[in-house]
């Protein structure tokens, strides 16, 4: 995968080695508790198992039980807890197990992490991280594969970002440690063994910022987490078909690249918003709607969203009918006349 | 839904020591570890081994075809049997069961057979049976959320006059989700005919009990919604069902509910996926293996010449064709259609869902035509 | 108002009297209790109090406390109790206080609520009728004037429906009721006290459509619970400037009548949505996208979205800042080039 | 965080009756009923009287503002004063206080000016101070939420190595929410030094705590925890600050957190849109009456001869000057600069908000025009 822009090599930098996402944000989690004493990491399994997708694996062995350890089991708890936490001046990085499981903190994360900042008048800061594997393609049972980012887009005071490669997923979890304001950190599990060449510690574009993975000029597509690798391949495929396809990583959910997104769309004039969540009030929606209201007369076609159907997430042996694919990309592209 | 409150006797004491009537030697137990329940008929005893020693059968087996890739997860239940059968024996034909991923042994001995038991973990669809044609609910995966749903239908059971009582299961580690206390909390104000069955199994997935709760025992916890608590060595199974069945007998005589702690082990992992050396040794595992239920029936009922050579050959065979019906139910194949995914979100169909439908049914067409050429 | 589509008067109407949304609600529960056995009303303080809006006023004394009455005040217990109660054959309507404080019962609503029809295949159906007042307006201090809809309607499994008139409030809620579909059913809070002439009991609409309420043909502004009146005013103050306002009243948020709506932004060619909960992932952006992706080649400017701000919701003193009005809407309609 | 678990001694359990130092009669009570606590000294006493006087007179004064319109709501503590003030007194200045809408008096009580303690009442905005500045946090609205905050601050302190304790106020119904069952639970866990105090003042708005609960007691569900559990007279501030000021020293000290029912009633309504004839009776309300914990030390200090003439006419002065201070708080007019409902809610600046706040400064700019004209 060719990034645009290309990282930025720090001075420290070891040679380049192969790494998957979760060994990436590992990295991530070991280099920012070695950093900061006020980083702390706890939620379920997260201590000696390493959490059921061993993204904290080792950290408990290495920094001891009082930066990383496992809380009882309660969503809710783990959530309240970190804001507690963090209002004594604790970085607090808390784990929900599968997104689905993020349910029971609806209130402490909407109610409490979203305003106290605004609250207080300022007064209160809470620097947490709450990550939260999301999405699904790994044959997961029931609740096991949601995808809840437009439940916390809608929601001010927070901010979502999601990476979608080993890189992204270094630097962007450094930079939501490091964020006074909370972020819900949604990583994409389908693609946390997909390694790639990094040198560590690396830094990319800034968190909140889209980044253009691929330049084209007849069509943009606007993807995230683990869709992005959808919209390359389908670039990749329409690039056959002489189509030339520029992809967008939204790499932030929440704040939106309007600058990005807009120059690559006054560029193309034709816009398509591909994610796995249910269609019907997805995070598309916000997508197309103000990419519509900031460059409605330079739109050749409406924008157009791929997107998982409005059911539940299907069970394992079908959930490969209800994933978009490069294939439902380039069929949707096809609806328009060009 | 109040006056029940009223005129309620106070809640029985969790004892100091688990509840057993059979020890691990085999040998019955003095009175004050029976704490008054009676061991029950041998005919009783026979069949609850009988059940125990199915239903490991089939949870081995369907480990080891789990193993092979056959299913996309299972959680075993090897090493709960004495809770998992203890509680569907209690049970009569018009009471409902709450089961957790977990439980799967329980619903195949409550009745559903292995290919349907199995259908959820197979990844056909996320419920493999018909709930009220085995009056069991599906199998949660969202920790303790079921709890309340066991509450509010013994609660509408209760306000129709119908004598149905609920039994749910819940983990050690689920007993910390807030939907347990509040499960705990409506059953006791509602004076619900339900029985909580907590299995402390002594791990959620990688947490120990002690990183879970302080609490002397979870029956403890009971004291705190007024409700009977009883704390029970989970391994005996004689113990187990002569427990929650004095529950279940209560609950249906309009005399509330209760909650029981049973202690036992969780000897495989928490699922295929998961490696406990990460988190607990070899001497633990041990320690329990000598506390099997099943090994520990077999010498009472052996002790008792209950168990005969012959009988124990005949459950033997028994188990071997549960053994094979498993492997034959998970590899048959399956006929899924895929258009299914659309037809029970809504009972009120809806326009957009019917054209979505549509949608995925041309892309099928055209996949085969495509590879039909 | 003037009802285009009038409600038909059904044989036993009583004579027509001045009733408030809240009356009328409280009418069709009585109603409905006193029709179906099964049907159960509970909830925190909806026995003697009558609740804290007074919607279920007078039911428990004459129905008795089997039929409706005072839970433990838990939410996740509440909708997951009657889901338990569901399941062997009752129709409960649970209120929840305010909307806010639905989010403890986030879990139950999305993971099972939702799903359990799905899940079982169609064997288990959930006749349950959750009540949320929902919105601003009435000086509430935080957490008593949120917008959750956005919340629910990205929820597939879940029916969303508002109403923003007695005589809807009286026939929506019992249509709800009968269906044996679970509905999220979200009374506008600062329109319960507003009266009109109504002979109950009325069956209006069905639930599900959507109802032009004033008829025009420059644009047509899209509304909802409490925004409705907001939008009736815009276009009472329009037609002074000239302008032919159109007026849906959305009624049903999930599913989305995308044939009222169609037809109208066809003859207008022009669209803006109404709504009081912050823009961002708000449901204003499933409208603007749908009707986008539906209208583009009708539309001459891009559909506006007239919304609270990404903010939490002020306080009291500064809500007024933050509630769309009638002149916002004016204003924003001026920003299109006509 | 799981080694504090080891060598943890077993919990108190609460007591058969209510801990009571002074009667309703003024008189102090026999040993059994004082639970082995100590009478304060006389200074303290006074102290604790002088403050409930100042604390009811506030709340009166608010109430009666509210109902003039001058606040958008307000709930009273009038008639919980012995545990509001027992449980500030209790406090060192480097604790925290996590309250809930119904502590304003509390709030005040703990040092917070008038003006800033009703801002959220007021409607200018969500909280009228800074946390830090007095180490209370926000009158949490969304119930028992603020008691897994209490926890979490206590852990971090400790973790830290702070003598901090945090002591967070629940009402009766809000133990019915599971944040409250997974507060104490994480609190028993962990070890945290907090300390919960239950306001039992037997409605949640209108339902009465029979319905919310069916234990013994609600300090009953310490047990459950593993956690010290203490019953009390919440109408005896003797006994509420003295069991406070025990289980503030234990969780300082490392021995844990403790969760203390205090007994007391809610004499006005709920807030001032409440209607609470519509739920209870007037024979009910004068019975609380007459166990009121201001009239109760006052007939204590009285016979003891602590509390002089000259003295309680001192404490009345300051009353009245406390509450014209209110009464000035409340008319003064607070400039509002609706700008800034953009300026909080994030850390990091947002262009979208930006925009949105200039959008709201060219609306107010023109309005100002308009009205110019
Ligand atoms: C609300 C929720 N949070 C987290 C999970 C993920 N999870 C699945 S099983 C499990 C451990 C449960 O332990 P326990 O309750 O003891 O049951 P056991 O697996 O031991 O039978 C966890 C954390 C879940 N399924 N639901
Ligand atoms: C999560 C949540 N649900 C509902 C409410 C609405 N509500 C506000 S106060 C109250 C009653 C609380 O009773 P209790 O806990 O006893 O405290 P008290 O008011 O008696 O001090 C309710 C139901 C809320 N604020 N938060
Ligand atoms: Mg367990
Ligand atoms: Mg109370």
């Amino acid at each position: 995968m060719t990034l645009v822009h290309e990282p930025a090599a720090p001075a420290t930098a070891k040679p380049s080695a192969p790494i998957s996402i979760a060994g990436a944000l590992n990295a991530a989690l070991r280099d920012a508790i070695e950093a900061d004493p006020s980083v702390v990491v706890f939620g379920e399994d997260v201590g000696p198992l390493g959490g059921v997708f061993r993204v904290t694996d080792g950290l408990a062995a290495r920094f001891g039980e009082n930066r990383v350890w496992d809380s009882p089991l309660a969503e809710a708890g783990i959530v309240g807890t970190a804001i507690g936490m963090a209002m004594y001046g604790m970085r607090p990085i808390v784990e929900m197990q599968f997104d689905a499981f993020s349910y029971p903190a609806f209130e402490q994360i909407t109610s409490h992490l979203a305003k106290m900042h605004n609250r207080t008048r300022g007064a209160v800061r809470l620097p947490i991280v709450i990550r939260i594997p999301y999405a699904g393609g790994i044959g997961g049972v029931e609740h096991h594969s949601d995808s809840s980012e437009a439940y916390w887009t809608h929601t001010p005071g927070l901010t979502v970002v999601t990476p979608s490669n080993p890189a992204d997923a270094y630097s962007m979890l450094r930079e939501a440690i490091a964020s006074d304001d909370p972020i819900i950190f949604l990583e994409p599990k389908s693609r946390y063994w997909s390694r790639e060449d990094v040198a560590l510690p690396v830094t990319t574009a800034p968190m909140t910022s889209a980044v253009v993975l691929r330049e084209g000029t007849d069509v943009t597509l606007l993807a995230y987490g683990p869709t992005v690798r959808t919209a390359l391949e389908a670039a990749d495929q329409g690039a056959l078909e002489g189509l030339s396809v520029e992809v967008i990583d939204l790499r932030s959910l929440s704040p939106f690249d309007d600058e990005t997104v807009g120059a690559s769309v006054r560029k193309t004039s034709r816009a398509a918003v591909i994610h796995e969540a249910a269609q019907f009030g997805g995070y598309g929606a916000e997508v197309a709607a103000r990419v519509t209201e900031r460059q409605f007369f330079y739109l050749a076609a409406p924008v157009l969203r791929i997107t998982g159907f409005d059911i539940p997430y299907p069970s394992p042996k079908l959930e490969e009918h209800f994933l978009p694919t490069a294939d439902r990309v380039l069929a949707a592209l096809d609806t328009w006349e060009w | 839904m109040s006056d029940s409150v009223v005129g309620s006797q106070l809640p029985v004491r969790p004892t100091e020591k688990p509840i057993c009537l059979i020890a691990a030697d085999g040998k019955r137990t003095s009175p004050d570890l029976a704490a008054g329940f009676e061991l029950p008929a041998s005919d009783i005893l026979l069949s609850l081994y009988r059940r125990m020693v199915l239903g490991r059968r089939f949870d081995v087996q369907v480990t080891a075809v789990t193993r092979q890739g056959r299913l996309a997860t299972y959680p075993s239940a090897v090493g709960q049997e004495a809770c998992e059968i203890g509680a569907v024996a209690a049970l009569g034909d018009d009471d409902w069961l709450f089961p957790t991923y977990r439980d799967t042994m329980a619903v195949m001995t409550r009745g559903v057979a292995p290919a349907d038991a199995l259908r959820q973990f197979r990844g056909d669809w996320h419920m493999g049976f018909d709930p009220y044609e085995h009056r069991i609910s599906v199998q949660a995966t969202p920790l303790a959320t079921q709890a309340l749903h066991a509450v509010g239908l013994a609660t509408a059971a209760k306000l129709k006059g119908d004598n149905v009582v609920a039994l749910t299961f819940l983990g050690d580690g689920s007993t910390s989700e807030g939907d347990a206390h509040e499960a705990f909390n409506f059953a006791a104000v509602w004076q619900a005919p339900v029985v909580f069955v907590i299995q402390n199994n002594q791990y959620a997935i990688s947490v120990p009990i002690t990183k879970q709760s302080h609490a002397r025992t979870l029956a403890d916890k009971a004291i705190g919604y007024g409700m009977p608590g009883y704390y029970v060595d989970g391994n005996d199974v004689a113990a187990m069902y002569t427990v929650i069945s004095a529950a279940v007998v209560n609950a249906r005589e309009g005399r509330g509910p209760a909650l029981i702690e049973g202690l036992t082990y969780r000897v495989e992992a928490h699922t295929n996926s998961d490696d406990p050396t990460r988190y607990r040794d070899r001497d633990e595992e041990d320690a329990w293996a000598a506390l099997d239920p099943i090994a520990r029936l077999e010498r009472h009922l052996r002790g008792t010449g209950d168990l005969t050579e012959q009988l124990s050959a005949e459950i033997a065979n028994e188990a071997e064709t549960l053994a094979a019906n498993v492997r034959e139910a998970v590899n048959a194949e399956t006929e899924l259609d895929p258009l299914e995914i659309f037809d029970h979100v809504y009972v009120i169909p809806r326009e957009t869902l019917a054209e979505q439908r549509d949608y995925l049914a041309r892309e099928l067409a055209s996949a085969e035509q495509e590879s039909d050429r």
